[in-house]
This record gives structure tokens, C-alpha cells and sequence, in this order.
């Protein structure tokens, strides 16, 4: 009895988060799942993220905004009875049962330094810092590896071709999460591509928005110079109360 | 009945000119940047034609060169993959019942057909490609791949004799084939050894075609990334060749022609002393000065050796300089 | 001294591989030089391609040591010219995969000088990366 | 436990029991082949029981003296009246025991043969009992049928002594004079204006070196000189009809415009003629008129107009004709007509040798576009007219021979070694060096092939000469524009080092090709080509200078690339076969032909179509059959409605009885007859025995002539009594000697699968497949297929049967085409 209670109340816990208060009869579905070759059962309602925690796990990486924008907690796993390998964010994945599954806390990928302001804006930007790009065989497995469900194949080919525009407007949703490259039989690092193209695209080839301008512009005569002088004055615990107060949207 | 044969045939019927042919057009990375000068040209010459290139809709990089051993099917997935674009345009209505995809570079040309052959020959390694691009429709195997030169030739010498507004007199060309527009002669459009499919254009647009002994020498490919010497002695040995043959200007239909024998000019300097530098065309540019269709249509700001100098000397680029 | 070679049944794999790799039946060549006089980049190999027919039909190994494969540009001047009708350049084609496959390049993508890259079209990257990069 | 039947040499199982028709049967041990699998005692024994079988013995070899004595004895002690010998295939000892017939006073057509050696011993080894079993079934078959046998007649067919000899050069020439000395009339015919062919246009010969015009020039002077032979220049066979001792031939001779009666050569024609065109004989290097003599030795050696370029004759009117003018024996006449004229002669010789592959086919070679790139023959020429100290064009500095070009290359599609290009490039190569040292003379080539008498010696001299041997195939030519001179680039592929050198001269030793008018004269004569695109001979080893064709035989390069020596060897050789047939003055023809039973015949006329050889017409109210144009092949025999046809050998009631016996006491539903046609079929399963290929032992193998012999009717009645399918092995259509005869069994089997399908009998029961006699596995592979499948199906329901019975009465079959 009381281990169930208080159980219930480590799945809750645990799972508040997200399962915004956990009915108890939810937890009437349990599934299993294989984290790293070790099954566990765990309700069904969990996302492969509260599940791993579920079982027991404690993520120090492999774990970031918990909203699906940050691309930290990258997981791939296989169905039961599926040959197909997927890939997804793990805090956005329900379980299902006899889903096999592990995290990739990290790809490795190093990002060419470049000075956007002193590239010339022409496709040989690629040719120069990501020249592997032009090993793409056109598999589309990245597309498929994609968790934003953006045309990765389509923007690689944009970079080749030199389209910085489509490259920018494919590519847009990008979280970096970085299963395209992990998946790539060309070793290509997409999301670092399509980052030297958005910047690329962002100083030569879109119109420089308004409203930026005239922030710049305001900071330029010094409007804001008072209010950081107070910040940089503030002891740590009167910036951990205006943070507290800060004003935002509710969640 | 050879794929050529076919493609003729069916130029005859639709005889290009006698208005409104829509193909579908694969144009290749190249042609998007460094080549805009074919692309451009091409474009412009096929419209005079009374042809639209119908640009393909998310086409891919194809892969150049195709791929040779038996066993590596992945790297016909890129040519695959805009095989089936022709279908979906087709479907789509872009074009109307036409399978024919028109190339403009001669690799990309090559790439595209040899894959073709080979799902054609090699049913069972479609099937597979085909599984392989589960989230692609099926392709079915109706495409015919076409070289922009096999379109020109069907068109009836008349047609382009009309088209021609400033006739290139006194101009000595050597037409120059290279590799992958003839090679391998089940791919090729032309005699391997002696191409003249450029030759009767050329002789239409008022121009001479001066034989030069090095038109179907390879220009060292993409040797030019890791070997730029020896790429720049090819061109040295082509070039010259030309020279001595008569030529004022050579004409091909491949960037990578062109970027070896044109921009290498520079390398072939610096190595060979008594070279003469050599403007590098592509025939569409030929095409559009004859038909009097404007720089735009030329663009031969594009070209590393300017040909003004040649040009004003045959007194055929006045009014542009 | 004449340098001896061992006829071994590594030979022998090695033969086959190239044979089933290409599809090309390697020991119906001639030994004519067809392909080497027709070949554009010969002036820079340290074999000459019909030799490096022959080194497969004897089935040296150190064939794979040698440049020939690498600087052929697949243009096919020997494909349509050779009198036994075989396709040299998918003979090339395998024995480059057979180094490439075991996930050795040979061109470091990175090594390419900036000024190249900054000229070269991607045409020609997208070839040498096709056919000297695994 | 037999006793080998070496120790024991006496026959046995002799019994005597009187019959209607008096038989004797011979079962032959063939030393064991055949009795170390069957069971031969009981083979005969089973034989001696069968109704008519006066005598039945086995004995270890039939075909021994001993043998034969026994048969010949057997026939006058017990007056036999036909004799079966069960042993080997008749293809193989069939004469001889024909023969012990003939001298025992029997006609040698009531001999039968169960071969019981290749159809089962050596097929069934595996199973000794199935292959009694179907030994004694065999040997039934052939009693069965042998009972019925008649005497046939011998027919022969009249060979004359006339012969065609088509192509001039020295193959012809050589056939045409051994002919003509032997006695032998000969009509030579040349299709240009003279003989001598390519032999004439050469320099020397390798290896001897004599001067080829020479030695040439008294064979052809011969020609005309010869009494037996009617020479015809520029006259082309148009049509040639018929067959061997009856060929009819029409030939068009091309119009002179020259009577070669007056005219007398002297040349003044062609100074006034204006019109000059490239020189054949020269091979383009020079000039000649419209009007010309072909060459110096020319035979016969007059003038003809080349209509195609003289002025007068192209233009018409009365333009030009100054020739006329000019000739004091005024033999010129622009009014000649194309003459046509048909004869008939016994045997052919075709002699039309070869065309030099065209050069300019290997475009990178530079032919004909460059200034100094010549063939082989065109150096001929020039090394003639500089020994004759009136040089063409001057031959200095370096030299370069290019061999194999278009031989050995499948890049033109000629995978064959032209044979003579190594020789004479050897001799030409010395003689230029000989005759100028200076001359810098290479040879490139690829391999060097000296096989000849004499030739490694004279090669070496080539060397000794000077003469540099580069083992390299050189693929690119460059002309300097200014020099001309040509750059080659070439591997030296023994040292692995690259020439890239300047020739003032590149000399193309081109190969040899089929003679494009050749392919013509084939078709007339039904004459096949080797893949090689030159005519098949007859046997590559025994039968080297004959053709398929009887009375039709090859000499020189028409049958392959071959130097002269060869090309002359062959010719005799076609001669002496031709005069081994012509000799004989009668050629003997096969008894089987088909006869009509007048009194069942009401002369419909519906056979008078069916007969692809059309031997056939109604005479009266009769259908009456030409006996030399039947080939017997039977076909006819299905179109009679009343029955009234039947085939000599083969008659309805003789394959009917052999079918029965074959079916005798086999379970039924599960045999299956094969109907071999001799020329493929039954030799096909020959040659399955003599490879040991075993095959299903429910098959019963049934000779023909033909297979258009099966009608539908046999086939369903064959049915009808209890075979479980029949399966008909014909030859492709292209090699019976049955002109028409596969269409016609096709024809057959289909209409048989029509009326099967009707009845309800799966049409899978008989079945039609042509064979070439090198399909070992395939025929033994559908005999398989077949017996497997007819077991399958399991026995025809009596009611079908006999429902076919019904159908068979009335299958008749006149579109046969």
C-alpha cells in the first residue's frame, strides 16, 4: 500500500512537469521499454524522457529545455517487430511498448570558424569550411532522421547549388540536435552547414528588418546605457528577485 | 531501335520550332553558378527555338560521374531520384506527356543516362533503389535522357538559319566533344572517335569549323582538383592544337570543360611560355551572339578568357563593347 | 637483379574481387597498350594502365599502391577503343573502392587549398569527392 | 552370373517356328557394351516368341565376320525374308549389314535396326532390367515393323561432268584449271572485267618472294587457253535454281561497249578519253580513264567502258565519244546490252573471295584523311611501281606498320585473326628496308603469328633485314598540319615505356572480310555463314571444302581468311571432291519416297498444295509424284482426305505396327514415342548414347525421315492406343535437307494440339521441338520433361481414346505453308 502511494507519488513527481498531474488510473497501462538493452515497465503515458527518469535514470545531458526547442535530448530507437531505425526527441516521444531505444547525449561535429563579414557570398562558402558537402549521395536519410520533419536532403542541395535562400527557408526549424549528421553516409555535419548559410543568408541575402535597425540604433545613442549600469550594479540576490519578477508569459 | 534513333524520331514529329515545345530541363549544380553563361544561353537559344526548358522542380545534384562498380547501388540514388522528378512533372501537368529530360551539361547528361541504362538492364537494382526511396514514388523506368545538342540537331537547319540575325563570318571554330558526350558509345550521342554534331550548328551560324585533332581528348576532369599541372597540360596540348588547326575560339557543352580549359588558361600560362590564350565558349553562346539575343543571353562577362578581342576582330561584338 | 613475382592464391581472390567488382573479365585482356596510348593522364602514372591489367591478372597485390587507379579520369578513351571490348575504367573504379572501402581517402577533403575551393565548381568537387573519397 | 561372352563364341537360342512373313532376329552383345547392361540371351528369347520369328540368336559381335556369316548363313538356310539386327544405331553399321542383305540375294530395304545400344544401353546403364525391358520392346518394334517391309528400288540420280566456278581470283583459277584438265566442262565467271583477283595487285609473295604477277599471270593465261573452261568476265550470276546435277544458273554479262574480239589493247581510246576517276587496280593511288584496260596482264585483256562515268554513256546523245573516233579497229559500240544467259551445270565451286577491310572504319587511324596514312594493299602497289623504277609517291625516313587493323578488334566486330597481315606486313616491312636502308622501318604490333612453312625463317629476316618489331597497338594519330608527317602514340607494352613518334609513312595492314557479294550467292545456295560472317564449311576437319549443300563446295578466303598457298590448296581440293561426285556419274538417292495408292486416289488435287518440294500433280484423275523432286519427307501424307498417300520405308501400317508393339505390353498411359527425324533427331539420341547421357527408359525413340512424317493422324492414333504423349525431334529448319518440312511439322503438331484440346486431352501430349544435333542436354532433358509429365497426367480415360481413334479417321491437314 504504501509503497504504491508513494510511488505514485514519484511518478508524479517526476512526471509533473509534463503529465500535468497524473490520474492514478493512468497507471492501470504500463508498457515496456529497452533503454540500452535493460527492459523496464513504466506507464504509458510517459515520454521517453520521463520515462527514462521513470526507470531510474538520471540525465545530466541528453536533457535541456524539456519543450522540444533545444535539440539537447536526440534519441533513437526501433518499434517492436520494426527493421526501421528512428530517430526523435526524447522529451517529445511518448513510450510504446517493446520500443528499444538510446539517447545521444552528443554529436561530434566540430563548426568551421569563418567571419561571415569577410566570406563572399557564393556557394564556394561551402566549398570552403563544409567541403564534404559535395559527397552528398542524395539518400535522404537525413530527412528521414530529422526530428523537426525539415528536408534536410533539399537544403544540403541548396547548399551545393549554392541557394542560400532555399537553404535558409528549408533549414529555418533547425534545432541542431544533429541526427542528420549522425546518420550521414557522407559525413556531413548538415546543421553546421545550414547555420553558415542562415548567417550567410541573414547578412547578403535577406532585407535587414526594421525594428532591428531602430533598436541598434537606440542602443547606438545610448538609450539603454542607465538601466545595464543598474543591472551590472545588483547584488546576485536582487538580480534573483527582478528575475523572479520578471515579466513573461505564463506557461 | 536506338534510344537516339527515338528521341529523333520523336523530334520529327514535334519538330522543335514550329512552336511551344515544353521539356522537362535538368540544369546540375554547375549551371546555377560558375556556368550561368550555358545555362543562361541556353535558355535564351532554345526560347528563339520556339523550345521551353521547363526547369524541374527539386532537382538534386546528380552525382557526377556515375558510379562504375557493379555492386554500388547508393550512389544511383541521386540520378534516380530526378529520373522521378520527370514523372512527378508529368503528373503534375508541368509538362505534357514528355519523358524526354533535356541536359544542358554533358556529365550531368552521362550521370543521368547511365543510371537510366543500368535500372533498365538491371531490373532488380531498381527494385532495390526504388525500396531504398520508400518516401519517393516508384520510378518506372519511361524517362529518356537527352543532351540539348540531340535537341538542336533535330531542329531543321532552316529553323535556326531563320534565327540568325548577325551571321558569324570569318569566325574559325573548333568544336570540342570531350568525354562524356560521347563516351561510353552506348551512352554517347556521336561517333566516339569523329563528332561532328556540333559541326553543322556552327556552319549555320555563318561560322567555320576548323577540325581540331584534340576533340575528344579527355581535358583531365576532375584530375583538376588533385592534379591541376597535369590538367593544365591537357588544356595546353588541346588548346594548341586548335590554334594550329586555325581556331580563333573552341565551343563545348560541359563546365568542366570549360573550367579546365578556360580558367586553367591561367595555370597553362604560367607553365607553357608561348601559349596564346583562347576564348572557351559554349555553343549556346555562339548561338545567341548569332541570333542577336543581347549580352544577358551571352553573358560572356562570365567567361575567364574574354572573347571581346576575337569577337571584335570577326567585327561581331561592336554595338556590345 | 630481376624482381620476382610470387603467383599466389591471393592473387587468385585478388583477380576475382576485381573481376566481380568491375564485372569486367579481367584476364581476357590482351596486353595490346591500347589504353595506355589512348589515355590522357598516362604522363603522370607510375603504371601504365595496361600494366595495371596485367598486375590484376597476375594478382599483385601491390597494385593497390600504385597511383594508376587514382588519376584515371573516367573519361573512357580506352573503354571504346580496347580491341577485347573490356571497360578499363570500372577496373579502375574497383580497385579504387577496394582502398576507399576500408575508409581510406585519398584526397583529405580539408587538405584542399582554400584558393582552389574558392574557384573550383562544384561539378569538379562533387567528381573527385565521387571518386577518390569513400 | 553371366559367363563373359568372349568364352562363349557359339550362337545360341536358335529356334525354329514357321511364320508368314519369315524373320530373323540378331541380338549383338557389342562386346559388351550392350550386354553388360542388357540382358541380351533374354532379349533374343523374347524375340524367338514373337509371331513370324523363324530365328533368334545373340552373338558377341554382329558386325564381325563371324557375324555377318551367321546372318548370311541363317538367310539361305532358313530363306528369311527380313532381318532385324538389334544392336547398334544404324547411322553407324546400318551399311553393313545392308550389304549382307544384298549378297545374301535379299533386298537390302528389308533389313530393320533396334538400337539397343545408344537408345538404351548406354543410356540406362543404371537400371539393367528397365533396359531389357526396353531392349526387348526395341527389338519388337523392329520385327513389328519389318514384317511389313518391301524391296525398295534403288534410285539414283544422273551426275554430269559440268562444273560453275564462281570467282576469278586464284582460287577460282586453280579450281577452274584442275576441272577443266581433268575433262571437266567449267563455266568460270568473273564478276570484273578480268581475272586474277587480289593476287594480281601484289608485289611479291611471303615467304618465297617471288614477284606474285609472275607467277600469277601464265595460271591465268592458262584460262582462255583451256578448252574446257568458258570464261565470263564482268558477268555476274543473277539466279542459280535446282540442285546437285541439275543446277540451272543465269548469269548477265555487263556490257563491254567493246568487242574484245577486235579490240587489241593498244591504248589510243584511253588518250582521248577525257573523263579520269580514281584506279581500282591501283587502289586509288592513280588514275584511269572511262575507258580502260583493268591492268597489264588483265585477262582477257581488251577495253571496257565504265558506263558509270563515261560521258557518252551517262549523258546520252551523241556527246564525247572520241574513243570511238579514236580506235582503229572500230570494236567500240555504245549500244551494248546487259546479256542474260542460263545453263545448267552438276557442281558449284564458290571461290568469291574477300574484301580488305575498309580503313577509314578505325576513324582514328586517319585514313583517308591523312595525306600519309595507306593501306597495305596500296604499298603493294607503290613498292611495285618503285621497283619498276616509275615510283607513285617517294617512300623515305621512318615507316610505320599498324597491324591488326580491323582484325582481332571487336570494336569493328571482327573478333578473328586475319592470318596473312603478320606475312606480308614481315615482307613488306624488308623489302622497303632491303631496297633502301635508309628507311627507318618499325612494325607495331600485338602478337606475331609466323605458324607457316617457312615463315618464322622469313619473319626472322625482316629482323635480320632491320626491321623494328614494337609489340604495342598504337591508338592515337595526330597529321601535323604543315609536315603532314603523322604522330603516333603507342605503348611499348615490353618495356612499359610510351613512343609518341613522327612517321613520314603509316602503312595499315587491314585484315580481311567477307566479300559483300558473297552474302548473294549464299542465299542462292542455301550456304550458312560461321560467325565470322565467311560460309561454313560442311565439317571443320573431314569435311573442310563442302558445304551443307550437296554438289556445292568452297575454295579460298570465301570460307575464311588464308593465305595463298592455302587459298590454292583448297581450291584443288575443292575440285578433286567435285570430280569424286562427277565422277561417279550417278548419285544415289534415298528409296523413301512418297507413292500413291491409285486406287484410293480421286485426284482432289489437296496434296498437289501440301507438298513443300511440289513434286506433286494431278495427272488425269491421278495425283502422280515426280520421284527426283520428292524428298520423301512425308508431309503430304496428312493432307489426303481418302488415305491415298503413303511414304516407301515408312508406310502408314509399318509405324502403326511399331507403335503397337511399342505399347505392347507397357503399362499404359506411361510411354512415350519420340519421332526422330534422320537428319537430326535420331543422330541427336546417337550421340545422347555415345555421351552416356541417361534419360527416362519410358521413352521408345521412332525413326523418320522427317517430321512432318508425324501427321496428326499417327500422333492420335498413337494416342489412341495407349501412348501417354508423343514427342516430335525435328531438325531447325535451316539444316533438313526437307525443304519446307519443319513448317509443315509444325504445322502437324499444331493442328494435333487443336483437335487434343477438343477432346478434352491436355495438348501437353505431343509435342514439337526442333533440335541442332549439338543439343545433348536438351533433347534428353525434354524426354525427361515429357515422360515425367505424361506420368503425371496419369492414363487417357479409354472413351477419349477411343473418341480419338474417331477424330484421327478424319484428320486431314492441307495447309501445311
Amino acid at each position: 500500500m504504501s509503497t504504491k502511494t508513494s510511488m505514485m507519488e514519484r511518478i508524479s513527481e517526476s512526471t509533473r512537469s509534463l503529465t500535468t498531474g497524473v490520474d492514478t488510473k493512468d497507471v492501470e497501462h504500463w508498457v515496456t521499454i529497452h533503454i540500452m538493452g535493460r527492459g523496464y515497465r513504466v506507464p504509458a503515458d510517459l515520454t521517453i524522457m520521463t520515462a527514462m527518469e521513470f526507470a531510474g535514470y538520471k540525465l545530466i545531458r541528453s536533457c535541456g529545455c524539456r519543450q522540444g526547442f533545444c535539440g539537447a535530448c536526440a534519441t533513437v530507437f526501433r518499434r517492436k517487430g520494426e527493421y526501421r531505425l528512428e530517430t526523435a526527441l526524447a522529451c517529445q516521444t511518448r513510450v510504446e511498448d517493446g520500443m528499444s531505444l538510446v539517447q545521444i547525449p552528443f554529436v561530434p561535429a566540430d563548426a568551421a570558424s569563418y567571419d561571415v563579414a569577410a566570406e563572399e557570398y557564393s556557394y564556394t562558402v561551402f566549398s570552403k569550411h563544409y567541403p564534404e558537402v559535395a559527397r552528398c549521395v542524395s539518400c535522404n536519410t537525413c530527412t528521414k532522421a530529422c526530428p523537426q520533419d525539415l528536408e534536410v536532403m533539399d537544403y544540403v542541395q541548396a547548399a551545393i547549388k549554392g541557394d542560400f535562400e532555399a537553404l535558409t527557408e528549408a533549414s529555418f526549424d533547425c534545432i541542431q540536435c544533429g541526427l542528420c549528421a549522425i546518420r550521414c553516409p557522407a559525413e556531413i555535419a548538415q546543421y553546421h552547414v545550414a547555420q553558415l548559410g542562415r548567417r550567410m543568408y541573414g547578412r547578403y541575402g535577406s532585407a535587414e528588418p526594421e525594428h532591428l535597425k531602430n533598436r541598434v540604433a537606440q542602443i547606438e545613442q545610448g538609450e539603454f546605457d542607465e538601466a545595464l549600469d543598474e543591472l551590472v550594479g545588483a547584488t546576485k540576490d536582487d538580480l534573483k528577485k527582478r528575475y523572479a519578477a520578471r515579466e513573461r508569459e505564463s506557461d | 531501335m536506338t534510344q537516339d534513333k527515338a528521341s529523333r524520331a520523336r523530334g520529327d514529329r514535334r519538330e522543335a520550332g514550329s512552336g511551344g515545345t515544353r521539356l522537362p530541363y535538368y540544369p546540375g549544380c554547375t549551371l546555377k553558378t560558375t556556368a550561368r553563361n550555358l545555362e543562361d544561353s541556353a535558355l535564351a537559344v532554345a526560347r528563339a527555338l520556339g523550345i521551353e526548358l521547363v526547369e524541374l522542380p527539386r532537382w538534386n545534384c546528380c552525382g557526377v560521374v556515375a558510379s562504375l562498380t557493379d555492386d554500388d547501388l547508393m550512389r544511383h540514388l541521386a540520378p534516380l531520384r530526378n529520373l522521378i522528378r520527370v514523372q512527378e512533372a508529368n503528373a503534375a501537368g508541368i509538362v505534357e506527356d514528355e519523358m524526354r529530360l533535356v541536359t544542358l551539361c554533358s556529365m550531368c547528361f552521362n550521370t543521368l543516362k547511365r543510371t537510366n541504362a543500368r535500372v533498365a538492364e538491371r531490373p532488380e537494382d531498381l527494385e532495390k533503389l526504388n525500396d531504398l526511396m520508400y518516401k519517393e514514388e516508384d520510378y518506372e523506368g519511361g524517362v529518356e535522357v537527352v543532351h540539348f545538342l540531340e535537341i538542336l540537331r533535330e531542329i531543321d537547319p532552316e529553323t535556326i538559319r531563320r534565327n540568325v540575325k548577325r551571321p558569324l563570318e570569318g569566325l574559325k571554330v573548333a568544336p570540342y566533344y570531350g568525354c562524356t558526350l560521347l563516351r561510353p558509345k552506348e551512352i554517347g550521342i556521336d561517333d566516339p572517335e569523329r563528332p561532328t554534331a556540333q559541326d553543322d550548328i556552327i556552319r549555320e551560324l555563318g561560322a567555320e569549323v576548323v577540325d581540331n585533332p584534340r576533340k575528344t581528348v579527355c581535358c583531365g576532369s576532375y584530375q583538376t582538383v588533385a592534379n591541376k599541372d597535369a590538367v593544365a597540360d591537357l588544356a595546353y596540348d588541346i588548346l594548341t592544337h586548335a590554334r594550329a588547326a586555325g581556331a580563333d575560339v573552341l565551343t563545348t557543352f560541359c563546365p568542366l570543360c570549360a573550367f579546365n580549359l578556360d580558367n586553367r588558361q591561367r595555370e597553362v600560362a604560367a607553365r607553357h611560355p608561348d601559349f596564346e590564350h583562347m576564348p572557351v565558349l559554349y555553343l549556346t553562346q555562339l548561338m545567341a551572339l548569332a541570333f542577336g539575343l543581347g549580352e544577358e543571353a551571352c553573358r560572356f562577362d562570365l567567361n575567364f578568357v574574354d572573347p571581346a578581342g576575337v569577337l571584335e576582330a570577326s567585327q561581331l561584338v561592336k554595338e556590345e563593347s | 637483379m630481376a624482381e620476382k613475382i610470387a603467383i599466389t592464391s591471393e592473387g587468385v581472390a585478388l583477380l576475382d574481387r576485381i573481376t566481380k567488382l568491375s564485372g569486367e573479365k579481367i584476364t581476357m585482356c590482351d596486353q595490346c597498350g591500347t589504353c595506355t596510348a589512348s589515355c590522357p593522364m598516362v604522363a603522370e602514372m607510375d603504371v601504365t594502365p595496361s600494366q595495371l591489367m596485367r598486375m590484376v591478372q597476375l594478382g599483385q597485390n601491390d597494385v593497390l599502391d600504385t597511383k594508376t587507379m587514382w588519376l584515371c579520369a573516367s573519361c573512357f578513351a580506352c573503354t571504346v577503343r580496347c580491341p577485347r571490348g573490356l571497360d578499363l575504367s570500372k577496373v579502375a573504379e574497383a580497385l579504387r573502392q577496394i582502398t576507399l572501402r576500408k575508409a581510406i581517402d585519398r584526397i583529405d577533403v580539408r587538405e584542399i587549398p582554400e584558393d582552389d575551393l574558392d574557384e573550383l565548381p562544384q561539378i569538379a568537387l562533387v567528381a573527385a569527392l565521387r571518386k577518390l573519397t569513400g | 552370373m553371366r559367363s563373359h561372352p568372349l568364352f562363349a563364341p557359339e550362337p545360341r537360342n536358335a529356334i525354329e517356328i514357321g511364320g508368314e512373313v519369315r524373320v530373323g532376329v540378331y541380338v549383338c552383345h557389342c562386346g559388351g557394351n550392350i550386354s553388360e547392361v542388357v540382358d541380351v540371351e533374354k532379349v533374343a528369347r523374347a524375340a524367338g516368341e514373337e509371331h513370324d520369328v523363324v530365328v533368334a540368336r545373340d552373338y558377341t559381335h554382329m558386325c564381325s565376320d563371324l557375324g555377318q556369316r551367321l546372318i548370311a548363313d541363317d538367310i539361305k538356310e532358313h530363306d528369311l525374308e527380313a532381318i532385324v539386327v538389334a544392336a547398334c544405331s544404324p547411322q553407324f553399321q546400318g551399311g553393313t549389314f545392308m550389304r549382307v542383305l544384298e549378297t545374301s540375294g535379299l533386298n537390302p530395304h528389308v533389313l530393320e535396326m533396334a538400337n539397343i545400344r545408344e537408345h538404351c544401353s548406354w543410356v540406362h546403364g543404371d537400371d539393367p532390367e528397365a533396359a531389357t525391358a526396353k531392349a526387348e520392346s526395341l527389338t519388337k518394334m523392329a520385327i513389328g515393323k519389318a514384317r511389313l517391309d518391301e524391296p525398295l528400288e534403288k534410285r539414283t540420280m544422273p551426275i554430269g561432268k559440268r562444273a560453275l566456278v564462281i570467282g576469278g581470283g586464284i582460287a577460282g583459277i586453280q579450281s577452274a584449271l584442275d576441272l577443266g584438265d581433268a575433262g571437266f566442262h567449267v563455266h568460270l565467271v568473273e564478276k570484273t572485267a578480268s581475272i586474277g583477283g587480289k593476287m594480281a595487285q601484289l608485289s611479291r609473295t611471303f615467304p618465297t618472294e617471288d614477284c606474285s604477277a609472275c607467277i600469277l599471270s601464265p595460271k591465268m593465261a592458262d584460262v582462255p587457253a583451256n578448252p574446257n573452261i568458258d570464261l565470263m568476265t564482268y558477268t555476274e550470276v543473277e539466279k542459280i535454281d535446282g540442285y546437285l546435277g541439275a543446277f540451272e544458273v543465269t548469269v548477265v554479262k555487263r556490257p563491254r561497249y567493246v568487242d574484245p574480239q577486235k579490240c587489241s589493247a593498244c591504248g589510243l581510246c584511253e588518250d582521248t578519253c577525257p573523263v579520269s576517276v580514281p584506279d581500282e587496280y591501283e587502289v586509288g593511288l592513280t588514275s584511269r580513264k572511262a575507258i580502260y584496260v583493268p591492268f597489264g596482264f588483265a585477262v582477257p585483256n581488251t577495253n571496257v567502258i565504265d558506263e558509270s562515268v563515261c560521258l557518252r554513256l551517262t549523258r546520252g546523245g551523241d556527246v564525247c565519244g572520241l574513243c570511238m573516233k579514236a580506235c582503229p579497229q572500230d570494236a567500240i559500240s555504245f549500244d551494248d546490252k546487259p546479256e542474260r544467259e542460263t545453263f545448267t551445270v552438276d557442281v558449284i565451286v564458290v571461290a568469291t573471295g574477300y574484301e580488305t577491310f575498309d580503313a577509314a572504319e578505325k576513324a582514328v587511324y586517319g585514313y583517308g584523311r591523312f595525306e600519309n596514312v595507306v593501306t597495305a594493299l596500296q604499298m603493294e602497289r607503290m613498292i611495285v611501281h618503285a621497283a619498276e623504277g616509275a615510283p607513285i609517291r617517294p617512300i623515305k625516313g621512318r615507316v610505320a606498320f599498324i597491324q591488326c587493323v580491323g582484325s582481332r578488334d571487336e570494336q569493328v566486330g571482327n573478333e578473328y585473326c586475319s592470318r596473312v597481315c603478320c606475312m606480308y606486313a614481315s615482307k613488306l616491312s624488308q623489302l622497303l628496308k632491303r631496297s633502301d636502308p635508309s628507311r627507318d622501318v618499325y612494325v607495331f604490333y600485338t602478337d606475331l603469328r609466323a605458324f607457316g612453312k617457312g615463315f618464322e625463317e622469313y619473319y626472322k629476316r625482316a629482323q635480320e633485314a632491320g626491321v623494328k618489331f614494337v609489340r604495342g597497338r598504337p591508338a592515337e594519330f595526330t597529321e601535323d598540319p604543315v609536315t603532314k608527317k603523322v604522330t603516333i602514340k603507342v605503348e611499348d607494352t615490353l618495356s612499359r615505356k610510351l613512343i609518341e613518334s613522327e612517321f613520314d609513312l603509316v602503312v595499315l595492314s587491314v585484315g580481311m572480310v567477307p566479300n559483300p557479294g558473297t552474302a548473294k550467292i549464299a542465299e542462292m545456295l542455301k550456304l550458312t555463314e560461321s560467325p565470322d560472317g565467311f560460309l561454313q564449311e560442311a565439317h571443320p576437319k573431314f569435311r573442310p571444302v563442302d558445304t551443307l549443300t550437296e554438289g556445292v563446295f568452297l575454295a579460298g578466303t570465301v570460307q575464311g581468311p588464308k593465305d595463298i598457298p592455302d587459298t590454292v590448296a583448297q581450291a584443288s581440293a575443292a575440285a578433286a571432291r567435285a570430280i569424286r561426285l562427277m565422277n561417279q556419274g550417278e548419285y544415289a538417292l534415298s528409296p523413301v519416297v512418297a507413292f500413291v495408292r491409285e486406287d484410293a486416289c480421286d485426284g482432289c488435287g489437296a496434296c498437289v498444295d501440301a507438298c513443300p518440294a511440289e513434286a506433286i500433280r494431278i495427272e488425269g484423275k491421278l495425283a502422280s509424284i515426280s520421284e527426283s523432286a520428292c524428298t520423301g519427307c512425308g508431309a503430304c501424307l496428312a493432307s489426303c482426305p481418302k488415305d491415298a498417300l503413303d511414304l516407301k520405308g515408312y508406310t502408314n501400317d509399318q509405324l502403326e505396327a511399331e507403335v503397337e508393339a511399342a505399347l505392347e505390353d507397357a503399362e499404359p498411359g506411361t510411354v512415350v514415342l519420340v519421332f526422330a527425324d534422320d537428319m537430326t533427331g535420331y543422330r541427336l539420341a546417337d550421340n545422347v548414347g555415345t555421351s552416356r547421357l541417361p534419360y527416362a527408359s519410358d521413352s521408345r525413340i521412332i525413326g523418320v525421315p522427317s517430321g512432318s512424317r508425324v501427321t496428326p493422324k499417327l500422333a492420335l492414333r498413337a494416342l489412341a492406343l495407349g501412348a501417354g504423349g508423343v514427342l516430335v525431334a525435328d531438325s531447325e529448319e535451316k539444316s533438313t535437307p526437307y525443304v519446307g518440312s519443319t513448317r509443315a511439322m509444325r504445322a502437324h503438331a499444331a493442328e494435333t494440339k487443336r483437335i487434343l484440346e477438343e477432346e478434352g486431352v491436355d495438348p501437353e501430349r505431343v509435342r514439337s521441338v526442333e533440335f541442332v544435333t549439338v543439343m545433348l542436354a536438351k533433347f534428353a532433358g525434354q524426354i525427361d520433361e515429357m515422360c515425367a509429365l505424361v506420368r503425371s497426367l496419369g492414363p487417357i480415360p479409354q472413351e477419349k481414346r477411343d473418341a480419338l481413334k474417331e477424330r484421327a479417321d478424319g484428320a486431314v491437314l492441307v495447309d501445311q505453308k
